[in-house]
């Protein structure tokens, strides 16, 4: 049986911690270069290593696969997700809640900022059609949206908060080559401060390698991965400002 | 392992499509803009930029302040050339530098400025023309390519580790090597100088990374016995003058798109048809070949409701670049299916569909595009889709593939990704090389069904095309429900009618056939 | 998608192997094995150990002792339970733990001893044929599968760790599961007792691993709506023996190869030939499926230039196991193509491979096998070559695929090797389902004439071992050039000439016939 | 440029360090579980980790894919690769140098042993048909072999040492699973030491999870793995006997 406290990966046997990795080193293969592959699994800590898979890639590249074993182990009851705490709501009881309770409707400036031309994400939680089987945004009575679409300059994205008075924004980021959707997402935010705007804005970005710890690090309030959907973006921001009312 | 289509029907298509893009030929006909006009200064050599702004940028900016740029570049580097001793390299020099405003020297005869203008451009005519041809004699100096060619690319931002990664590539099987450049370069209205080293997403395309991957790819063409095709993006707001770089610097094949800029990066459509046409018009002259992006039009609609979109564009894309006088075996289509993996039958309409394109377009290579917008973080899944993907391609008997990676759902490629696709589509190149002439598709069955369906609606969507135009098209969202205007976009402001000075003797169709048979 | 051959040259084949089937079984119709005579004791009962040692081991050994082997083991439990007023499973445990010596009990007459084996033969039938309707009746309760059958093995080597894996497995979509048995298992002239936690390379079949694997089998059945089918090998020096705990024990396949023992595992060929023929009676008696295992014989020679092994191999499995009474939808032969992936087209020659088998034996559930030999430590290419075969599988609509695992080339399957496998099938499964309705075979390709060579080369195959016989083909190596003799190999020893005693009531038609009946 | 005294991992840029891995948690899938896995990547002293699949197993188990980055280099000056000292002869030069140098008949007992029963590795080395387009050492003149087979209890394997009073012994060993290979080996090195046979002997064990390191660690001369081929064998016996020649 699994312990809680000791989880470790399982390969064929409980607890036998294995674990595959792959990587290239940029020299040709040789019998040294498998060596030194072995070496780089030895420093990740692995054991039992299996160099299975070695091949030359051409102009001084060499590729490799090995199995091993970590004896490291996770104690799965200290691991405590923020997230979860948040109760989800459907389209309904949302819209109810800001209908009814705070009677409000909630603008929204949504885009792709910087050089980034990626939609298909943003608009998943936008527009109508929506995605995993839900509406988008749009379609809450409550929510009034302006989807700015693609490779809107962050300056563009302020003069839209500040013209719509928005409520929320929501910031889609795809491209992370040399760390790029986190300086458009760090300049916003310091835009935002600069004219005073950011305590009383939602501000949401997204994108498939943007998790809640990656928004925190930049200044937003809330970061959504791969599949979320449109209701778990809107129960967040109706929990937020019930949670600022109170405050 | 033909589907029995029509060919009246097909014929019927293309003559639409010939209607439409003659069309817009007339519209454009009277029309330059300011990529084209930096275009025919770069062939004629004006090569050089001032603190990071090409010089090309600043004449163009002369000429439009002083608002003659009707009269066109040529006109007023002619009349610099007649005004003053300076060779046009030392024009752009001055100008760049900002000794020198061309619109302010001495105005000569338009004759003279013809003259001296036919001159340079017959010099330039000359050398690219032998350029081309050394690079054909070194490509048909070594074997012939098993088919298809097998295209991967790279994407570092830094062109050093482009170039290391390309190397490794070919040795690795690769035919055809292609640097993604960086992620906003289409929305510039210059072309970066010199060598690069940072870029998101892909690195930039600048004269001097063209020129240190042409000279990395000759060598390990040396190396290997076999020629390795270079490719670069000619698109966005440089599109005409990417092309006459390309040209200059022996790329082989371009990435080029009449509706790509105007849908997907909300470029102006008459600026983009303008530089399409004239950008078509160099490559063809020179020997390249293009590759369109009909993969594009289905990444974010229902790929298989909405497939007739890419054969309409097909067309369209053809019959423009004949306009601009390409030939059938240099306008290598795109194609792609990005059909959902959970569809039944998935594997059988991207079959279907493959042979629908090749058996259209026969002379076309079409570049054959993998399944990106399904492909997950499973890079195990993803190589059963990519591998399943190649297997149609080369049963289809496509010329060029462009590869799928492992990890396209997360990163640009690394340098072991590219192997193990290589490695995939290597194998099904032996494994499966006889699968096109031992199967056929059943008579009657939902293959046939599928593919007439295709034509059908392609059909239809022409005439309704053909009856409102291709700009009235574009306006109506008819390209994957994407609505442009005609005014809209960026690069409007680039557009401009010519006036009765302008010139342009690249097109002179006599001048173009003395020059090449001198370059013999 | 049909091959083009002769039916009449298959019905000559089929002719040839009957003869062939035929000739052997009348050499060893009046012979037994010690095998065989465990098993019956073990279908009328007697489960248990002492010290490791089964009692139905020492029961054999005392008949052995007293050279009244070949009375058989029957005649001596009849007279044992005339003389004694034990049960089946007390008389076991009386000579498992040394206190009784069933020779030297009084000898009782042979009606008496034969009417007792007959009640007790009769008990064990009907009990066993009822525990078989319910089990019927329970796999009926759940829908039905969508073929094919997706077959995946678990060898952790602890049974617990089968059963968690067996669970996720079937969870993720397989349909069936193997517990692959430890290293030497086939050698051990035994069954072993108990739960079983330490094997190698897999774990061990007792009566009581199935016991726990068909509990689990059943609720993760239950929990996912589809009936997960338990499969274990009937094979080895036990085989008879492991045939009848696999009834009792409600497994539904048996991999079950005439001649695999003795070609792979040095088993003696009569002894083998015995015990197939009883196993297979058994087997097909209550309603199991075999599966054989011709993928072996090309693991080791030119897996193309002997293909036709496979086929011959196939026509004597699918004689031999009807002489035992099997219908042709009970023999699940074994098909492999184990091609060298470097050969030019190989793909297609898996093809029409897998179609000439699907062919020839329209209602045989094929038991379709991945490559294994040319898997290396490259996961992704193993990945690559497992996608294809599970497509060429799909396709050529068989009934029963064995996944490949990317890990072939290095470890007994991991628990996330059996999802990536599985996900790679079920992609399949549905975007190729149309394939087989949607493709022919071009009419004389070389499709058609790579089919001709492998027909004509097992027709003259099975025409020269219908001349020497199949003991002499098997003594000149005519099986993958591995050469066996007669008297050679394991187990010989322990097969015996049957006395005018023995007695086997479970081959009595009308006893079967009655319990059938009665346990509706 | 790649420095040889730090060769890091390349992904996509000179020492970016990137590593693929993937492994299986008996846990499943859950927020909580994906963090796990992030620390199961942490411990190995990944960062930059990226979780870009996970996906659940059924009955309790969960799996993933993680890329990272190790910031570990390997000095490769410092792996010196022993095997590479052993001068490579073909077919005629160790013929040669048996028939005339060391004027000796060397007599090979080759076994599968154990329960294993994977001859196809033992058969490249040893049958006429040989590996990777050599012949095999049935073919050399001065090698006189006797091919056991598979599944050959040790027990057998020493008989037939002592009876054919061997020189050498190559014994093959493809199953691992509970380090059976492992144990088999070490039972015959017993074996010979109490029958005083192993000092004369050369002990060489080969299989696809075996190396030198392997073979020295269970008491053997020398182990050869994938894609090994016959002349590297004969080689190393020549040289072997040359050694102890001199010595
Ligand atoms: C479609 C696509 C394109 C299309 C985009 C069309 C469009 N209108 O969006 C086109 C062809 C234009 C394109 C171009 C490029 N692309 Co692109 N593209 C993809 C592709 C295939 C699919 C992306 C997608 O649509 N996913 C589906 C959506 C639904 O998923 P999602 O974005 O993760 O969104 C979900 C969540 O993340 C979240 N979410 C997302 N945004 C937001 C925002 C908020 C506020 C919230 C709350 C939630 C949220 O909710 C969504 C629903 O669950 C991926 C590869 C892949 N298979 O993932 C590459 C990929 C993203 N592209 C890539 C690159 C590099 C490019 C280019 C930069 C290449 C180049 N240099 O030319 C170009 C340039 C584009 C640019 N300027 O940005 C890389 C990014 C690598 C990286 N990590 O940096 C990828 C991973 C491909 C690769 N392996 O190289 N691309
Ligand atoms: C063919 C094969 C079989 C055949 C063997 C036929 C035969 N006569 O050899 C059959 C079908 C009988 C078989 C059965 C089993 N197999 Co098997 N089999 C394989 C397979 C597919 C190929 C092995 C092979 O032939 N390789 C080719 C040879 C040339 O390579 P090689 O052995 O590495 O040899 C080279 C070097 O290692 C070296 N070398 C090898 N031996 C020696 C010896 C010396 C002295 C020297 C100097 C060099 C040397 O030189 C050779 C040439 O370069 C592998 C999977 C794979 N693709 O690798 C599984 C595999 C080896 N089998 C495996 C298993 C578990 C089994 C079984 C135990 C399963 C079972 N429980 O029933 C059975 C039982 C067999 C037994 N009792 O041992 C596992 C082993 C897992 C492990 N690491 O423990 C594998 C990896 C499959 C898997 N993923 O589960 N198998
Ligand atoms: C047809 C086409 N042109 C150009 C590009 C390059 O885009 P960019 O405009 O960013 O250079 C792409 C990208 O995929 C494309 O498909
Ligand atoms: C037909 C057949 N029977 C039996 C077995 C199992 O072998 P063992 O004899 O080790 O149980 C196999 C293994 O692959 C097989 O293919």
């Amino acid at each position: 049986m699994t312990s809680i406290e000791e989880v470790r990966p399982y390969g064929d046997r409980l607890n036998d911690g294995a674990i595959q990795i792959s990587f290239s080193l940029p020299i040709p293969l040789s019998a040294q270069s498998k060596e030194a592959a072995k070496q780089v699994a030895g420093k990740l800590g692995l054991e039992h290593l299996r160099l299975i898979y070695a091949q030359d890639l051409g102009n001084s590249f060499s590729f490799y696969i090995i199995y091993g074993r970590t004896s490291g182990s996770i104690n799965l009851s200290s691991i405590h997700i923020p997230t979860v705490d948040i109760p989800q709501m459907d389209f309904w009881q949302i819209n109810d809640l800001l209908a009814h309770e705070l009677k409000k409707t909630v603008t929204v400036v949504g885009a792709t900022m910087g050089a980034d031309a990626h939609t298909v994400g943003l608009d998943a939680i936008l527009s109508a059609k929506g995605f995993g089987g839900e509406s988008g945004l749009e379609r809450y009575p409550q929510f009034k949206i302006y989807n700015l679409g693609a490779q809107v300059p962050a300056e563009e994205v302020l003069r839209e908060i500040i013209e719509q008075k928005a409520d929320v924004a929501l910031i889609s980021q795809v491209v992370t080559q040399r760390q790029s959707h986190l300086q458009n997402l760090s300049y916003l935010e310091d835009l935002l401060e600069g004219e005073e705007l950011r305590q009383d804005l939602i501000l949401i970005c997204g994108g498939p390698y943007i998790d809640t710890e990656v928004a925190l690090e930049v200044g937003f309030d809330a970061g959504f991965g791969p599949g979320t959907t449109p209701s778990q973006v809107a129960s967040f921001v109706v929990n937020e400002l019930l949670r600022r009312r109170r405050a | 392992m033909k589907l029995a289509i029509s060919s009246e029907q097909v014929q019927h298509c293309r003559a639409m499509a010939l209607a439409i893009a003659h069309e817009v030929q007339m519209e454009i006909s009277r029309m330059s803009t300011i990529s084209v006009e930096r275009s025919l200064l770069r062939l004629l050599g004006m090569e050089g930029a001032t603190a990071g702004i090409p010089w090309v940028n600043v004449f163009l900016e002369q000429i439009q302040e002083h608002n003659v740029l009707e009269d066109g570049a040529l006109y007023w580097l002619g009349n610099t050339l007649c005004a003053t001793d300076l060779s046009i390299s030392q024009i752009g020099q001055e100008v760049g530098e900002g000794r020198l405003d061309v619109v302010k020297t001495v105005r000569h005869p338009l004759k003279d400025i013809q003259a001296s203008i036919a001159a340079v451009t017959m010099e330039s005519l000359r050398r690219i023309f032998l350029l081309r041809a050394q690079r054909r004699q070194f490509r048909n100096g070594l074997p012939i390519h098993v088919s298809p060619l097998l295209y991967v690319i790279v994407a570092s931002g830094n062109i050093h580790d482009d170039i290391a990664q390309a190397k490794a590539a070919a040795e690795q099987g690769a035919d055809v090597i292609a640097v993604i450049r960086s992620t906003a370069q289409s929305l510039l209205d210059f072309v970066p100088e010199g060598v690069t080293t940072e870029g998101f997403g892909g690195t930039y395309a600048t004269q001097a990374n063209y020129r240190l991957m042409r000279a990395a790819l000759d060598e390990v063409s040396r190396k290997t016995g076999r020629y390795i095709h270079q490719v670069n993006y000619c698109s966005g707001l440089c599109m005409a003058e990417i092309a006459a770089l390309a040209i200059l610097e022996g790329l082989d094949l371009m990435v080029n798109d009449a509706l790509y800029g105007i849908l997907f990066r909300d470029l102006n459509m008459v600026r983009t048809m303008i530089d399409q046409h004239f950008s078509r018009y160099l490559l063809g002259l020179f020997d390249l070949i293009i590759v369109t992006g009909e993969d594009n039009l289905i990444k974010t609609v229902d790929a298989f409701q909405e497939y007739y979109i890419v054969l309409t564009s097909q067309f369209i894309n053809e019959q423009l670049a004949k306009q601009a006088g390409m030939e059938e075996k240099q306008i290598g289509l795109g194609h792609a299916a990005e059909l959902d993996p959970s569809l039944p039958d998935s594997f059988l309409w991207e079959l279907v569909q493959a042979q629908l394109v090749r058996q259209i377009f026969p002379h076309s290579p079409v570049k054959f595009m993998p399944p990106t917008r399904y492909i997950s973080g499973n890079i195990f899944f993803a190589h059963v889709l990519d591998t399943l993907f190649n297997l149609v391609a080369i049963w289809t008997g496509q010329e060029i593939i462009l590869l799928g990676m492992p990890t396209e759902g997360i990163h640009t490629p690394y340098v072991q990704d590219r192997y193990l696709s290589l490695e995939s589509a290597m194998h099904l190149r032996s494994a499966a090389c006889s699968l096109r002439k031992e199967l056929n598709f059943r008579q009657n069955g939902k293959s046939k069904a599928r593919a007439q369906g295709i034509l059908d609606q392609t059909e239809s969507t022409l005439s309704e095309i053909e009856q409102i135009g291709l700009w009235t098209a574009l306006n109506r969202g008819m390209f994957s429900q994407i609505k442009r205007s005609r005014k809209g976009g960026r690069g409007y402001e680039g557009v401009f009618p010519i006036s009765q000075f302008y010139l342009n003797p690249f097109l002179d169709q006599e001048l173009v056939k003395r020059a090449r048979k001198i370059a013999r």
